[in-house]
């Protein structure tokens, strides 16, 4: 048997709905379509009358999620992609991040956000927006890297008692498998080290994981052994792990998907800066997606966004190889 | 609870009718002597920020409040003194808000107009114009997810705030879910300082209602008596399932948008037509009129709401203010997942 | 342009009638041809990202485009092909915007149906549904400024682009200002998987025009003679200054909502209901009828339209792709403002 | 005769509309009544038909600003408070920030956001979200700390050719006079050494700008000498400053009003850590708002934003003092 990161993501679902009379689902064509992605195929028909259609209205959508949470329900709502829910931006950063600390009224929603670029998708079907809602106060932000992860962080995230942002690669969709769902699973809140290693830290996030272990594997050849941190969260932001591990390594090259001015690149950085400066054996470097919208055309979009070459020739460098 | 010997007009029909006229006309009336109040503690310095009165809504806002039932849902606006106070605010409770005392229901942290008990089925409003429609719609639905029925969801909003893409999402959400919502729109003329012929151009607000599928009222705002009996009617409508519901009352803002606006703008005609007639006044002549309630008894209220008034001015005025050491500067309910770096010590 | 002689039912009033039918005929040709190109490329892998076809929508979106002048702002969506063409779009940008030239209109940089060329009133799309009609609405208010008249501004949305707050806030503007927009509404029963019920409560969608105070006009969007005549109409009274025009169409979407989705979902009802007739052959029929045309003349203009097409697609084959090492990689029109730092090198 | 910060932004929108006939103005209420704050005070008698009044429709508004600015006008529009413009956020980032770039079309609208903090104002009306929009590529934010910078850089943003978010601090409205306008300027993306010193550089922006410039005075008793940079742009960021700055004195703090996570200060930490590690003699430092909204209450407010007094708690901690 063996589950893709998508899958991991349904079944996840599939187990909130089942252990919990609280959640719903609710987000444009999940219902008996099940979902752009189908990452709720068939919980409508499993779950008759909690996997709710929407029309076209991420404001309500996200307010009515607001709503019900008030009520005690654990509403997940599904953007169809991540950039829309620009439209639903307000109902996020000003209604639901806002609430506990007004009300000391749990508000807990779960966001699903399709995100990160695919070829072919253009401007407005591959953005990375993590940073913009881990800068509001209230908001608990998430990117997982692997299937275990999809599977057991988005069921954390149902249960958590503030609004959760979940950013699901729609690049590691399908090219991520698993053999099985993890029975146990790390916390929300920690990172992970993917990869140990002593001369170099990569941090990374989501996809960018991947990118970074091919490069930890690549440069073996050359010597190098690279430690990659998995962020998992990128709010909140596990400082203490990624400091260990620069203290460990002495070097720190951070690599982000996502537009450059005031991402996790930045955040993570000024972290170790502040607090870790004495580790530092060199300059952290970061690495992140050009900053122009992300471009259509295939050999575009695999030069805007940092892959494993452009990540090996960062490394190298901070590795003076 | 009326002090007046029924009147020979008082038949044995009108006893509800004016009962309900009484508490709705008593309420009012403390409605416009809080705001008063508001408006001198803001003039003394005494409130930070802004204060933003009902005055010429009074009418409508307690039309909402007093139609809605415990259980309810009821998200008010800047013009609700009335209704909240219907709905079973303390006067305490908005007095602590204004002055950001610790103990009122928003702690210091919000204030003004942004109060509520979400837990009450009293939900505080955000600024942002049309936000809390499908906050409303929300709760609604979860009660129904949970199987409760009966309650009705009302919220409020301004002309103005039918602009808002927020307004349109939300109703239509409403009305494809056959949610128990009830939208009064008070049309009063001006959105700040923008008359209505430069917010929206539909020969009535009211026509909005068809292009939703819901079931659209219309009312004079200035008659306590109309909005009882329309408002009422539209609870009632969707209580028993008939689908949200979209009010428009006509009516005129009798005080600037804020304290600190004079109002300059608004249109002396306007103030002479029947739209600017002030709903207290004219709720109180046809109290005298119809003999529900005399002169002297109208006193008394008054008399014993200012009293109520200024006693819980007077506790707030004692009580401690916020404490930035004693906050946790916590925005999560999930306490492991806080950070605290990078910020001000 | 027309090759077959006047039939004798064709008077000489019908002509310019006719011509302008077979005019619109023969584009909805070659935007199915266009499409079923686009289709069979994405088969072949050779489309990256999604593919938006606009079979079944041809009458009207032709409609739309043929009813402008140059001169005119139009902002088409993901299924107007046909209206796009009517405008002026060459099959070569439609071509090399899907196929990612760096010689179409977005370089590579945006592709499928985000296409246009602003600076002749054909403004490209983004993909948040109905964003664009506050743009044209500012294009319009641009050239009022500016004293230029008679120009007017159109653009095409799903019913389930109608649930935006971006549609109300827009639709709501332009009466206000009293644009001269045409707002083209494509009900074709679904919203990707969503069917209108899920989508919308009131009775017609037509019906929303009354709550902003614009004209409103419905036809049978399968129907080129009544799309002609009804889109026509609006655009005539728009540019006369009657103010926004919103017209509503029904029909219904024949094809997948994009060519990834095999729309198994479509109620085979409706697929045999006159919403799923295919208004491309029954405009075919109809000119065949009306002896507008014969069959010969009829796949004369199918084959010369494919040559176009395989031609253009065979230019844009040979073209370069984009070089990234060519690009600027600058979002910024003010190059000193631009900054090059912790980007991939 | 003296002008004070909201003054300037009234007198620079009169010489834009004076000069150039492609700009007018946009906004709720800016029409006969002048605007929320009169930062538009008599303008629509001075320029009939040249400032409009607006719905309370913020998608819309932003929406049409780009329309015109095709047909080649320079749109200046007024949100009437920072925190309303997440309700056309979308049309901010996705809209006009992508036209450039999509088309070679420019886009030259100037948004006007009055924001920042002033007590009593609570969560949504004090909002700093400067970063959210200098996240994304396609948009400049100019943050002007002084009454001069308020006139010229206002006056350099209807110019540019490219959207413009104007981030106007409401406490400095009133609070800040000068003795008259200037006549020339420093250009839009040069920071300026708001005073020289050679032991702490405090890198600010906006009001606090303010705040260093008291804590700077206040610790020359103390024998230190600190330089002061305002930012006046946080995008572009004027990199070359801060460092050379910091090459002096080797030592840095970042002070900004915002939340902490992806601010301001977490990229400008991250570039001097980049691209000036050596020059550093001691770990950065930043000082942000708590990351809760901003609370009511002027004790809660007070403590919650950096103020002079915090700064120099900071400082001092930098200083060995
Ligand atoms: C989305 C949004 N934009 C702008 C504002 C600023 N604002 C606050 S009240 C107001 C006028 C509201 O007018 P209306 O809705 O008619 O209500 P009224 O004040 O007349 O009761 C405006 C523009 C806001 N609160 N929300
Ligand atoms: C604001 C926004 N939310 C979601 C989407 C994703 N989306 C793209 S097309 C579509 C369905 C559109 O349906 P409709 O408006 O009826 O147009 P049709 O596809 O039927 O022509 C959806 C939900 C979007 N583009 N924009
Ligand atoms: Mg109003
Ligand atoms: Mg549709």
């Amino acid at each position: 048997m063996s589950i893709t990161y998508l899958e991991a993501i349904r079944e996840a679902q599939a187990r909130a709905l089942a252990d919990d009379p609280r959640v719903y689902i609710y987000g444009q064509d999940v219902g008996a379509f099940g979902g752009a992605f189908k990452a709720t195929k068939n919980l409508a028909q499993e779950f008759p009358g909690r996997v709710l259609n929407a029309p076209i209205s991420e404001d309500a959508i996200i307010g009515s999620a607001v709503g019900a949470a008030i009520e005690g329900m654990r509403p997940i709502i599904e953007m169809q992609f991540a950039d829309f829910s620009t439209v639903g931006f307000n109902q996020i950063v000003n209604q639901a991040a806002t609430l506990f600390w007004r009300t000391q009224v749990p508000c807990p929603i779960t966001i699903r956000l399709p995100f990160g670029g695919t070829s072919g998708s253009g401007p407005f079907h591959s953005q990375c927006i993590e940073a913009i809602y881990a800068h509001y106060p209230g908001i608990i932000v998430l990117t997982p890297a692997t299937v275990e992860d999809a599977y057991s962080m988005l069921l954390e995230a149902v249960a958590i008692d503030d609004p959760v942002i979940f950013c699901e690669h729609k690049y590691l969709y399908y090219h991520l498998k698993a053999d099985r769902l993890p029975t146990e699973a790390m916390p929300v809140g920690k990172a992970r080290i993917a990869r140990a290693g002593r001369d170099l830290t990569i941090v990374a996030y989501s996809a960018m994981v991947h990118e970074a272990l091919a490069v930890a594997e690549e440069l073996v050849s050359e010597g190098a052994e690279i430690e990659v941190v998995d962020l998992r969260s990128v709010k909140p932001l596990d400082t203490d792990t990624v400091i260990a591990s620069v203290a460990r390594t002495g070097r720190l090259l951070c690599v982000g998907e996502a537009w450059p001015w005031g991402g996790v690149t930045a955040e993570v950085i000024a972290r170790v800066a502040t607090e870790g400066f004495g580790l530092l054996d060199a300059p952290p470097q970061r690495l992140n997606a050009k900053d122009t919208p992300v471009p259509y055309h295939p050999n575009l979009w695999s030069t805007h966004r940092p892959t494993a070459r452009s990540i090996a020739v960062a490394a190298r460098n901070l590795l003076g190889l | 609870m009326v002090q007046t010997a029924p009147s020979p007009a008082a038949t044995v029909e009108a006893a509800p009718r004016r009962d309900e006229f009484v508490r709705a006309f008593r309420v009012m009336l403390l409605a416009r002597l809080l705001d008063e109040k508001f408006a001198s503690l803001y003039r003394a310095g005494k409130i930070h920020g802004g204060v933003f009165l009902g005055k010429g809504q009074e009418a409508l806002s307690v039309a909402v409040g007093q139609s809605l039932c415990p259980g309810d849902i009821f998200a008010p606006l800047i013009r609700d003194q009335a209704g909240r106070l219907a709905f079973g605010e303390t006067i305490l409770d908005a007095v602590r808000t204004y002055m950001g005392s610790p103990l009122g229901p928003m702690r210091g942290r919000d204030g003004n107009v942004h109060r509520g008990k979400p837990r009450e089925g009293y939900l505080p409003m955000i600024s942002h114009l049309g936000a809390m429609i499908s906050v409303v719609n929300g709760a609604l639905l979860g009660r129904r997810f949970q199987g409760k029925t009966g309650a009705v969801g009302a919220t409020c909003l301004g002309e103005g705030g039918t602009s808002t893409g927020a307004f349109h999402e939300s109703l239509n959400q409403a009305a494809i879910e056959r949610l128990p919502l009830v939208l009064v729109v008070a049309d009063n003329q001006y959105a700040y300082s923008t008359p209505s012929s430069q917010q929206f151009a539909c020969r009535a607000l009211v026509d909005k209602a068809v292009g939703y599928g819901v079931t659209g009222h219309s009312v004079d705002g200035t008659d306590l008596e109309a909005c009882l009996q329309t408002v009422g009617a539209a609870v009632a409508r969707a209580r028993a399932g008939s689908g949200p519901q979209l009010i428009v009352a006509h009516l005129l803002r009798l005080c600037g948008h804020g304290e600190h606006d004079d109002a300059g703008y608004i249109d002396p005609k306007l103030k002479q037509s029947p739209l600017g007639r002030d709903c207290l006044k004219v709720a109180e002549e046809f109290l005298l009129q119809n003999q529900w309630a005399d002169a002297k008894s109208i006193e008394t209220w008054r008399a014993e709401k200012i009293k109520n008034i200024e006693e819980a001015v007077a506790i707030v005025q004692r009580e401690p203010t916020p404490d930035p050491f004693k906050e946790d500067w916590r925005a999560l309910a999930s306490e492991h997942l806080g950070e605290l770096r990078s910020e001000n010590p």
